[in-house]
């Protein structure tokens, strides 16, 4: 049956697992996934979509000028979105956490990515394994701005314990289990794609292809449960910040098709790099915040970027963003 | 001898412990994964998940003048990070 | 080499390792599987079930006189089941435990269906997929008639707290966490069926269907000590419980066998729908029981279902069921 | 690309996964595998890499005479080493600690044996299944050896409830909850595959022989992060206990080899005998010794099996031992 | 100050908290996973598998006053579903 | 009342437990998965991957009497092994 993207992203098996998640907690079943089974697959995603990725990359061979073009702009993104959201927070909330929370929209949320790549697989596009590198590199800026905004905008009488060194920064930054994790799956892909054995991967390829996609379904199952949690809390936080996390999305989508079109991304690409731009993390970010500027409220940017931002993307912005690529993208 | 409880964040265990370790307590156990709410009304959960991290309750058997001397110490990371610390009198068995 | 079936059942792969996870508590190794690895495959299994089951019934169209006639069988079998171990039980039981105990018998055991399932195809039947929605459709209305049992038999002088509203007998019955999964991941499978792509079932296939086998094994090596463990107390309970554990489920398989002749279901739908009647539940019932009815012990009702007719089940009812299936269907 | 055995075994994604695991502690990186996801993945491991090789000795057949005397000198050394290794170790440490740490070395290490498997793959050489048989065998003599030093070595005085009785050595020999799975795990492949169908075998394949390669990296990630963590303990320990968890295995696979050579095993097979002396047992053995011989301090038998052998032998020894066998081997 | 323990089972856990923020109190520490024993010598283990749910360990630091005004809700619930409750001193540090 | 608390390896749990049982203790609480220090310096982690174990901590609130009857049982099992006893006072709710 031919549907609608929309509403054909919405009979993806990831995204009704993701919706009997949010049913189970609205319903008050005990449904539940116990710690630490969640981080198995957070974990196992992570692996998996770094080593592919790091094979894809070495395959395609990197040093090609739109390639890095791309990694650049990514970057960028990461350093452009946390500045412009920090102004926007600033109207209501104090100055940590108004860092927090745009940090973590200048992140990226890596499930909203493969739930990207599943969708545009599923409607028969095209995409580029570097765009994982992408993924990469944008997870660890955003947090890099988000602390340098609390060391020059912060009143100067926080506690000298907390004063915060360029090198702590910098270990928050890159050193993230997550990050970690991510880059070193991309680099080991790498690795063995240029100097292993074909036989190596694919002795990996049952593990880290054929059951990626029903891992993402367990694991957006559990990420249903965890984001109908963060809802009450959410509305606790006030309408300026459900807005936020609604329409600041849909802002960085806007300004990232337009990049994406200065960059000329085939639509594929383009709807990842998009994607990016639209998601905000709950995992790198809200971990190095809660470390370095436990002055902000975890409440805030877990329950935005978890509670709102995230479903939001899976259910509706993904489709969302796909129709905007292809009015925009030629 | 005194009992001393602390509960607060997992991540401040380790200036904690090098809190215990300065006075050189006799020992100390670590209970991790507890979960509460403080006077703030923040209720903190075994998240896993988002990597923020539940309480440790950290039990230490000493004598009344090391927990003088740590006192000032556990104060500050207390305040600062939240969480509690009380004392109780206990006699080994 | 060609067994008969009861010695080929035992030389199947999941009997093999249940076997060891009961010789590893009998030998008093220290072989354990700590929490919640259990429940990660628990969790696992009823989700893929579901998944199958939702896809085959698409498949295979419901709207069909004996695929109705059948499950509604299903359900009046959950029903009148749990009404005769009721009485049986009063015999020696107060209302409370008489009422936990016939409604665990009144509903089933997901892994012994899916024991059967691995017997029936290792021994060459046909069945179908609609015995999944028997399966899900079985679970609750047992737990109702147990809670109804307690609610109009009880002595009057229970605390006012437990009253029991039929309110919560039905979020009880229908909200527990492993009949959501089910029921949900069977509702997931037919939709994708439906409305999803071919590719999203294909490429949950590794995970739902390749991987359920070993998966199975693995659950049944902790079934194997757990059930182990129950049997110290199983052995307190008493002889009269313990006959029940027995009498009780090959009594109900014989009712069983003599509906689905009624039926005229062929001889794999058969077992099937009789290791439903036979099969005692481990899971939703005992959860949901503790909660309403605190009153009953809970060792008699776990240590009965998991302890004795489970393993009963597993290992020599099966292989029964199925010659009683060969000589009763024509 | 073809490159040499060592740097080939560098560049296998098991060892980039280890690295990368060590990399993360030195990095203070806040990676980590939570308990009990690690257990997960061993005992998944035990589990798999006994079906497997019940299997292939069913198909080999078992009554040949090189496999009956491989299966005899493998339990052999597992009596020699720790006894060769007790009277070194006593030179410094005293009769527990000794026991503790010779004990370790006789036994085995499955994940070093798996990775030699994984080696030998890449490298194109063949092995035989029966040597999980000698895996299996050397497990739990080096235990007794351990337990029977210390109880006709140690001083008079050790309070009356410690006296080691043979009945509660042997209960920690053969009893262990890993030996268990494996010896269990072996038995019912080897059962499935005499007495079972073929259809139970290719069911449990996509779990057992699929999956595994990657489950290996998995769990090699998690050995990183654990066997840099005993670094430091075993910088503690001192100069001598460093230099014997290098030079024990070396020497050890010397005898291993020339072993191998009186029982002519061909090259893969002779790779396999010599890891099996080699490696040294970070999990059945510290088990059995903390409960038996609480005297012992862990630390120091965990840390040079943990921290230092089984790096050495993953990273270098592997490819080393091959070019040894290749040079002896004719 | 007076520190009150509360053991029960996990299934209690809402009802408690539940009654424990009805008098307001000023915080509270939850550990999960707790196994035991009762006077009626039923032992709780932690059985996720069958889903019936361990004990839960329940601190709470506050003033007897505090205590005084959720005594008979505690005790309710205790008394019913089983578990145990103390008082005892505690000081803060 | 009294409340006892014993830290103590894991592995002596079973140990521990005969010799509450051996005495009719009321009842008992077990926390498992704490880790700690000890007088000798040595981290106990919650090292489930090499078996080794963890410690518990065991809760008992009971009668002095019931205390003075099993100190010796429990004290020849902690010194032999490690762990550490403490009594404190506790009133029931
Ligand atoms: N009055 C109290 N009684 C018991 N635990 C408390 C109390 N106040 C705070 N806590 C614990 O200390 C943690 C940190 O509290 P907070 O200072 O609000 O961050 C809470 O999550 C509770 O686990
Ligand atoms: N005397 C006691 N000391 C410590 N814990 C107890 C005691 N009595 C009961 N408990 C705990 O309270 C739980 C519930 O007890 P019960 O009232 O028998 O259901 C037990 O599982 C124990 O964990
Ligand atoms: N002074 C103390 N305070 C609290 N816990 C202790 C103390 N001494 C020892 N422990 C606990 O008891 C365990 C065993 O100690 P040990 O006797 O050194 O083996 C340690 O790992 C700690 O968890
Ligand atoms: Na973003
Ligand atoms: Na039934
Ligand atoms: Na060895």
């Amino acid at each position: 049956m031919e549907l609608n993207p929309l509403f054909s992203n919405i009979f993806a098996p990831p995204v009704l697992f993701f919706l009997i998640g949010v049913i189970a907690v609205f319903t008050k079943s005990d449904l539940e996934i116990p710690a630490p089974l969640p981080k198995l697959f957070s974990l196992y995603l992570l692996l998996a979509i770094g080593f592919k990725g790091g094979i894809e990359i070495q395959e395609s061979g990197i040093l090609n000028n739109q390639v890095l073009l791309t990694l650049g702009a990514a970057i960028l993104m990461s350093l452009i979105i946390p500045l412009i959201g920090f102004f926007v927070l600033r109207i209501k909330f104090n100055v940590f956490n108004s860092a927090a929370i745009a940090a973590a929209y200048g992140s990226i949320s890596a499930v909203t990515f493969i739930s990207a790549e599943s969708f545009l697989t599923s409607q028969g596009y095209q995409f580029d394994g570097y765009m994982v590198g992408a993924l990469a590199l944008m997870e660890s800026p955003a947090i890099i701005v988000g602390l340098l905004l609390v060391k020059f905008a912060a009143p100067k009488d926080r506690p000298n314990s907390r004063k915060l060194h360029f090198r702590s920064i910098l270990h928050e930054s890159f050193l993230n289990g997550s990050v970690f994790l991510l880059l070193g799956s991309l680099v080991i892909g790498f690795l063995t794609s240029s100097f292993g054995t074909e036989a190596a991967i694919e002795k990996m390829k049952p593990f880290t292809h054929s059951l990626f996609y029903g891992a993402e379904c367990f694991f957006l199952l559990d990420m249903g449960i965890v984001a109908a949690q963060r809802l009450p809390s959410l509305k606790k936080a006030g309408s300026f910040l459900i807005g936020f996390a609604i329409f600041m999305p849909i802002f960085n989508a806007f300004m990232g098709v337009l990049v994406a079109r200065f960059l000329s991304l085939d639509s594929g690409n383009a709807l990842l790099f998009v994607v990016l731009c639209a998601s905000a993390s709950y995992l790198a970010v809200p971990a190095a915040m809660r470390m370095t500027v436990p002055e902000a409220r975890s409440s805030y940017y877990i329950s935005t970027t978890l509670g709102l931002t995230f479903p939001f993307n899976i259910v509706l912005g993904i489709p969302l963003y796909m129709s905007l690529v292809n009015k925009i993208i030629p | 001898m005194k009992r001393l409880d602390l509960i607060f964040s997992e991540r401040e265990l380790d200036a904690i412990l090098i809190t215990l370790e300065k006075v050189n307590v006799p020992g100390y156990t670590v209970m991790k994964h507890a979960t509460g709410r403080g006077p703030e009304r923040v209720v903190t959960e075994d998240d896993e998940f988002t990597g923020l991290g539940a309480n440790a309750h950290v039990i230490v058997f000493c004598e009344q003048e090391l927990i003088d001397k740590m006192r000032d110490d556990i104060r500050s990371v207390l305040s600062y990070y939240g969480g509690v610390a009380y004392i109780s009198e206990a006699t080994p068995l």
